[in-house]
């Protein structure tokens, strides 16, 4: 089954044909739509499972859909990277079970919206998996536009003006960061006539002038940075993931913002291969970044008394942590950081997962006002404790080995203070996330009634507790994920020379 | 001799399931003392199963999933790591009875008792860890598991002192890290299972960032001055939590450490070659000193006995920088002598805050008239600390004063001698007042604490004189100690 | 202060652009890498290969069809992104009702100013000419300029100036309930119906038949292409107006 | 350097219009004319890739009776039909968006907006 070719063309396409499907199933009555998207992201798990199966045992491969081939059609390549769409499938396919109750709950929101935010979502992540397996620029460009749509949308879906107002902050930042992308794209067409990634890495390499080559890289590198929400174009992000409705805010903190990550992924596999730029530059700026994305996002996040604000903030410190992996650019801190893109994905989830969940039925969303809350809504607390745990990167869960990895490729480069950097910011976030766990569990409630709080419901609860417990398993096996990305990252460096 | 043995793992198993079927049981207390105790005993009956083989020199392996190249999740129950184990398996029997009848009629109990089996289960992780990695794996949830039974009381105080806690002990996990990353990225390896895996040719420089990141991190669950200030605040706790964190262990994760660190990381001829001992040796003479001092002036009784485990776990400290045999030995066996006489104290101090609500010494005036079996028992645990013959705090202050005379140091002496005059000062006024001081109508009536909080410290203060009546004995915990210090020394 | 962090923001723009660009290639002339790589092949073979005079619907269709696949998805996910923002509370009476948006829109839709007679009759006038002109473009796309997304918009063009003139109620009927949907969509279902058949004929999804016995078939598959962009773009145009006009 | 600029002049053009919009968007106040600078933004980047495909005294790139060599490159305008449409659909959202702050705060202005949070 792994090797029918189709596969490929399959996973990009169900998704986005689902989202067209979803209001022509939704005439007779919206309710079929959330049957229908989760129908739709089981279709496109099988998949994907059969393609990471594939991957994993015969390595990087491609579809040339049209048949011609690259570099005169486009092409769609599957490579270890490419992989994440296993946990675009998963954490999808959740948020949309998580949705049922969720939706029906906002009461801001329009019911007949309700099967849009489907189609929306369903178009997200098609437009994700589009993004991570297209080997094309211009493609990718276009996976990237449909995801960032379906993105502002949805993070003003609740229908709130502060939320819409978040979202126009967003389109407008993010539409300014496709634009880059688009402009360095246009400007690697000039040079070298070409779109298909690896046909440019070659073609790059046999250039006289260097120019071009670095304008867009550099902005290549500062769209996918906004994408990815590096400080100090951080900006948009805090806004818009807390005040998305909770299962938008697990996909966006868990998987949009990683697009950007992969992005930058694809920018270096071109670069490296093409060998004609000495990317030390970039690689020290993404360091740097990536280390005051750490500090900063864990400052932040410290004086939020909103929930959610304050995963918000912990993203950016978490992406702080990839990016640095990305720059440091040995062996070690790549694998730890593609791998932290899995992991943080799954970590992040359940947070807001979890989050959502007490929101949903507290009403609260503040630590304070939420005290106490570990007694009434125990399974759910405990899931937020795993996440918090993880995120921290306490052994053994799944946040630890990245976070090693990470430090080990600094001491490996050579410039330990980023180690130093790494694991002592990761204390800092620690102090945020001991005084959530110490709002749910041991200090006295501000409402009482929060006592007499009923347990999530199931549909959010299971979702909830899959992820939390994903979270201690890829801790205790995070040996496979890590193994699993290691000949990717060493066929992304060997142009390097070892 | 190394032989692959699922008993090895069995063992912190048997913690960790444990822990997962109290909190199961939730509040239905008979299901969860019989977990809790056929758990304890089962997992001292695995424990002592291994004792004969280790004391032959068995080694006990059992490795499992790799985390990065070449380092792995294993175990490996090496002499060392046996005489840990064998102690905190002891204690947990102990004091698993002792927190049943301490504990009723509390709150929190199924929060209480499960955390307490994960603390036992990551404690003996840690006696049994093959690396360095999954020493710190261990290491960090100790940490974790540990802080709901700091501020089990959920008092401002308690979250005071459980705030101050993880920022102690999480700074220096991070420490920790540091250190292993650099031993990682320097060798290849992060093996303990090798009398040193460190060498001179890395550099002084490297050296001392690696010595000083581990020592420094887990000096700090060692509480060496000036890294101690979380362990007189964390003593809010309930009792037995604090027996468990000032005599099994948080702070003997500390000193564990510190003993991996000097002998399986470094190795005593290294470290004997670029002198970084002798500041460790200093600072711990300094901590054992000034913490007894401090100690003297404690009016709090659990407060009083904090200090003199700062001043006690520098003992260990001290005779891991000697670096000589004599020395070793006395700091291995410390861990077992400091543990039981120490505990018998917290026990003591517990069963008397349950049954009399006193808290500070001079409340205590001729309560040895009503409490007479515990207060004798408390006398057992003062004569150790003081370093009477028979008593097994004699045996530490022996075998370190022969290593220190063994390196030369002459002027440890003089420390030991001191500290035993700063022990009398501090615990002798506290037998005194029991016994002798009296309010005057004072009459022999006993009412003793509960059945289950006095067999446990009587229990406790008999481990204390046995130790120290049968060092020389074959098949007690001092021969692992022995063996552990051939297999150290390479003798 | 403010005029000079957005001074100095712009020079810090335009000075690496301006380097870079003024390091490109010279400007029109025949030899840099854009005319000798694909595109040459392209302009030598394309006709044959794509089956198009009009080149760039052959690289829109044949060569690159995955991207206008995407293209229309993302006019399709700004339509559903349209509603999903503007569909407003008050409209929605309670309960499980159909939900159509724009049904639902029209009933409390405001007044419409009056419409000049003049820009009435011209527009009625000049209606049917203009969809047989949008018609012309669309299946007309390979071989002049021109193609569905262009043909959609002057469809869409004429819907709203049909709303503006006629009244939404009028309108509305081009699109009933039932087909709404169905109509939004076709952009995207049509593409994956074409490129299932040519799939089926050549082994490559989203393939066109190159064989000249099968010449006949890729122009039918070209033409529904076209007819199924100009359809969706129409409809989401349409659909978008009138959902921003009920606001 | 100034004279490659002379010789790229149509790509400086482009570069000049960018900057516009760049500016347009951090100045203005008025939500739709920050949007109007993207739009300019997005046509700068248009006319750039339209640029660069043409060539000195080329014909469209559609065979047939009376089309001569050497023709423009057809991929640019290809990619730029589709930026175009990417566009307009950026465009809808962010109107729909300003329509329902509008409906909500009763102003597009982002200072006063940001009062109101």
């Amino acid at each position: 089954m792994a090797a029918w070719p189709h596969w490929l063309p399959l996973v990009v396409l169900a998704p986005l044909l689902g989202a067209v499907f979803t209001p022509v199933v939704s005439l007779r009555s919206r309710h079929v739509a959330p049957w229908w998207a989760l129908a739709v992201m089981s279709a496109t798990s099988v998949a994907a499972l059969f393609l990471v199966l594939r991957v994993a045992s015969e390595g990087p491969f491609s579809y040339l859909p049209g048949g011609w081939q690259p570099p005169y059609g486009i092409e769609l390549r599957f490579d270890e990277f490419s992989a994440v769409i296993s946990v675009i499938c998963l954490i999808g396919w959740l948020a949309v079970l998580y949705s049922l109750r969720y939706t029906e709950w906002l009461r801001e929101v329009p019911k007949q919206r309700i099967p849009y935010y489907y189609a929306l979502l369903l178009l997200n992540l098609g437009g994700m998996i589009g993004f991570v397996v297209t080997g094309d620029l211009f493609n990718l460009f276009v996976f990237l536009e449909i995801l960032s749509l379906s993105a502002y949308a949805l993070v003003a879906f609740s229908g709130e003006h502060i939320a819409e107002m978040a979202a126009f902050k967003y389109l407008l930042m993010g539409a300014i960061s496709s634009l880059l992308v688009l402009f360095s794209v246009g400007i690697i067409f000039g040079i070298t006539g070409s779109l298909n990634m690896a046909d440019v890495a070659t073609r790059i390499g046999q250039l006289d002038s260097a120019a071009p080559a670095a304008l867009a890289l550099a902005m290549l590198a500062i769209g996918f940075m906004v994408k990815a929400a590096v400080f100090p174009v951080h900006i948009w992000l805090p806004d818009a993931h807390a005040i998305a409705p909770s299962p938008i805010s697990a996909v966006l903190s868990g998987l949009v913002v990683k697009v950007g990550i992969i992005g930058l992924i694809r920018v270096y596999q071109i670069y490296y291969a093409a060998g004609v730029l000495d990317l030390h530059t970039l690689n020290q700026v993404l360091v740097w970044l990536g280390a005051i994305s750490i500090v900063m996002g864990a400052f932040f996040a410290i004086f939020q008394d909103d929930i959610k604000l304050m995963l918000a903030y912990s993203t950016i410190s978490n992406v702080g942590y990839i990016v640095m992996g990305l720059g440091l650019s040995t062996n070690f801190s790549v694998i730890g950081g593609s791998v932290h893109v899995f992991n943080h994905a799954l970590i992040k989830a359940t947070l807001f997962l979890a989050a959502g969940a007490l929101i949903y039925r507290t009403g609260y969303r503040t630590l304070t006002d939420l005290r106490g809350i570990g007694r009434s809504m125990p399974l759910t607390c405990i899931a937020i404790s795993i996440g918090a745990i993880s995120i921290v990167g306490i052994p053994p869960t799944a946040g630890f080995l990245c976070k090693w990895y990470i430090a080990l490729g600094a001491f490996e480069a050579d410039q330990p203070f980023f180690g130093f950097a790494l694991i002592f910011g990761a204390l800092f976030i620690f102090i945020y996330y001991i005084r959530m766990v110490n709002a749910f569990y041991f200090q006295a409630p501000v409402h009482p009634e929060i006592l007499e709080v009923a347990e999530a419901p199931l549909s959010m609860l299971a979702p909830t507790l899959l992820l939390a417990s994903l979270c201690l398993i890829m801790g205790i096996l995070g040996r496979i994920p890590l193994a699993f990305i290691e000949p990717a990252a060493a066929r992304l460096l060997a142009p390097l020379g070892g | 001799m190394e032989v692959t043995d699922i008993r090895v793992i069995l063992a912190p198993a048997i913690s960790l399931l444990c822990a997962a079927l109290v909190f199961l049981a939730g509040s239905n207390k008979h299901w969860r003392r019989f977990w809790m105790l056929s758990a304890a005993t089962l997992k001292l009956g695995v424990v002592m199963s291994m004792l004969p083989g280790s004391l032959q020199g068995t080694v006990y392996t059992w490795g499992m999933i790799e985390f990065t190249p070449g380092i792995g999740l294993a175990f490996r129950a090496d002499a060392l790591g046996m005489f840990f184990a064998v102690v905190s398996s002891t204690l947990w029997v102990i004091t698993t009875i002792y927190a049943i009848g301490y504990m009723t009629g509390d709150e929190h109990r199924v929060r209480f008792f499960g955390f307490f089996a994960l603390c036992v289960s990551t404690t003996v992780g840690l006696a049994f860890a093959e690396n360095l990695l999954t020493f710190f794996l261990f290491y960090e949830m100790l940490t974790i598991c540990t802080y709901p039974l700091v501020i089990h009381d959920e008092t401002p105080d308690a979250l005071k002192a459980g705030r101050k806690y993880l920022t102690y002990t999480l700074i220096g996990g991070a420490f920790i890290m540091v250190g292993s990353v650099i031993v990682y990225d320097a060798t290849g390896t992060l093996s303990l299972g090798h009398p040193g895996i460190l060498s001179a040719e890395l550099g002084t420089r490297t050296l001392l960032l690696i010595f000083v990141s581990l020592v420094g991190g887990f000096a700090v669950k060692a509480a060496v001055m000036p890294l101690h200030g979380w362990l007189p605040s964390a003593m809010v706790a309930p009792t037995p939590v604090s027996a468990l964190l000032h005599a099994v262990a948080v702070v003997k994760a500390g000193a564990f450490g510190i003993l991996r660190t000097v002998y399986n990381v470094f190795g005593v001829d290294l470290l004997e070659d670029i002198g970084f001992a002798v500041p460790l040796m200093w600072i711990a003479a300094f901590t054992i000193l000034a913490a007894s001092l401090v100690a003297i002036f404690q009016d709090n009784i659990k407060r009083r006995l904090a200090f003199s485990t700062i001043s006690q776990l520098s003992y260990i400290v001290l005779g891991a920088a000697l670096l000589t045999p004599f020395a070793a030995t006395a700091a291995i066996v410390h861990i077992a002598n400091q543990a039981f006489a120490k505990i018998t104290m917290f026990f003591v101090a517990g069963a008397i805050q349950r049954t009399t609500g006193k808290t500070n010494v001079h409340e205590l005036a001729g309560i040895g008239y009503r409490m007479p079996w515990t207060m004798g028992a408390f006398t057992v645990a003062a004569l150790s600390f003081i370093g009477m013959p028979l008593f097994a705090g004699f045996i530490t202050k022996w075998y370190l004063s022969l290593g220190a005379l063994e390196s030369g140091e002459y002027w440890v002496l003089a420390v030991m001698i001191a500290s035993s005059l700063f022990n009398a000062a501090y615990f002798l006024p506290i037998v005194y007042l029991a016994f002798f001081k009296a309010p005057p109508g004072t009459q022999l009536r006993v009412a003793e604490a509960r059945p289950t909080l006095l067999i446990s410290t009587l229990v406790a203060a008999a481990y204390v004189i046995v130790l120290g009546t049968t060092a020389e004995v074959p098949g007690m915990p001092f021969s692992l100690a022995q063996a552990a210090v051939h297999f150290v020394f390479g003798m | 202060m403010k005029k000079a962090f957005v001074a100095a923001l712009l020079i810090l723009t335009a000075m690496p652009l301006l380097i870079g660009v003024a390091a490109l290639p010279p400007h029109g002339d025949p030899d840099t890498p854009v005319h000798t790589h694909i595109s040459a092949r392209y302009l030598e073979e394309g006709r044959e290969e794509a089956g198009a005079d009009n080149i760039v619907t052959g690289v829109l269709l044949n060569y690159r069809g995955l991207d206008t696949a995407g293209e229309v998805t993302v006019i399709f996910t700004a339509l559903m992104a349209g509603l999903a923002v503007l569909i407003s509370h008050k409209k929605q009476p309670e309960g499980d009702a159909a939900y159509d948006a724009a049904e639902a829109a029209a009933e409390d839709a405001p007044v419409r100013a009056p419409v000049s007679p003049v820009v009435s009759f011209v527009v009625r006038l000049l209606a049917p000419f203009i969809a047989l002109f949008a018609v012309y473009v669309i299946v007309n796309g390979h071989v002049t300029p021109g193609g569905g997304f262009q043909g959609g918009a002057i469809l869409g063009a004429l819907f709203i100036a049909l709303t503006i003139v006629l009244g939404r109620e009028r309108t509305r009927t081009l699109m009933p309930r039932l087909a709404q949907p169905w109509m939004q969509g076709a952009a995207l279902l049509t593409f994956v119906g074409v490129g299932i058949v040519g799939g089926a004929l050549t082994g490559y999804f989203l393939g066109f038949p190159a064989d000249a016995s099968l010449h006949l078939a890729r122009k039918l598959m070209m033409l529904v292409l076209e007819a199924g962009i100009g359809l969706g773009g129409a409809a989401v145009f349409a659909t978008l107006f009138l959902q921003m006009e009920a606001e | 350097m100034l004279e490659a600029l002379w010789n790229n002049v149509d790509y400086v053009a482009s570069v000049v219009l960018f900057c516009i919009g760049l500016y347009i968007i951090i100045a203005k106040n008025n939500l739709i004319k920050k949007f109007l600078g993207l739009n300019i933004m997005e046509t700068a980047v248009f006319s750039f890739i339209i640029a660069l495909g043409v060539i000195d005294g080329g014909d469209a790139p559609i065979m047939g009776a009376g089309a001569h060599a050497p023709f423009s490159s057809p991929v640019p305008q290809a990619l730029v039909l589709t930026g175009i449409v990417v566009a307009v659909s950026t465009t809808a959202l962010a109107l729909s968006l300003i329509i329902r702050i509008y409906r909500q705060c009763g102003t597009i202005e982002a200072d006063e907006l940001r009062e109101m949070e």
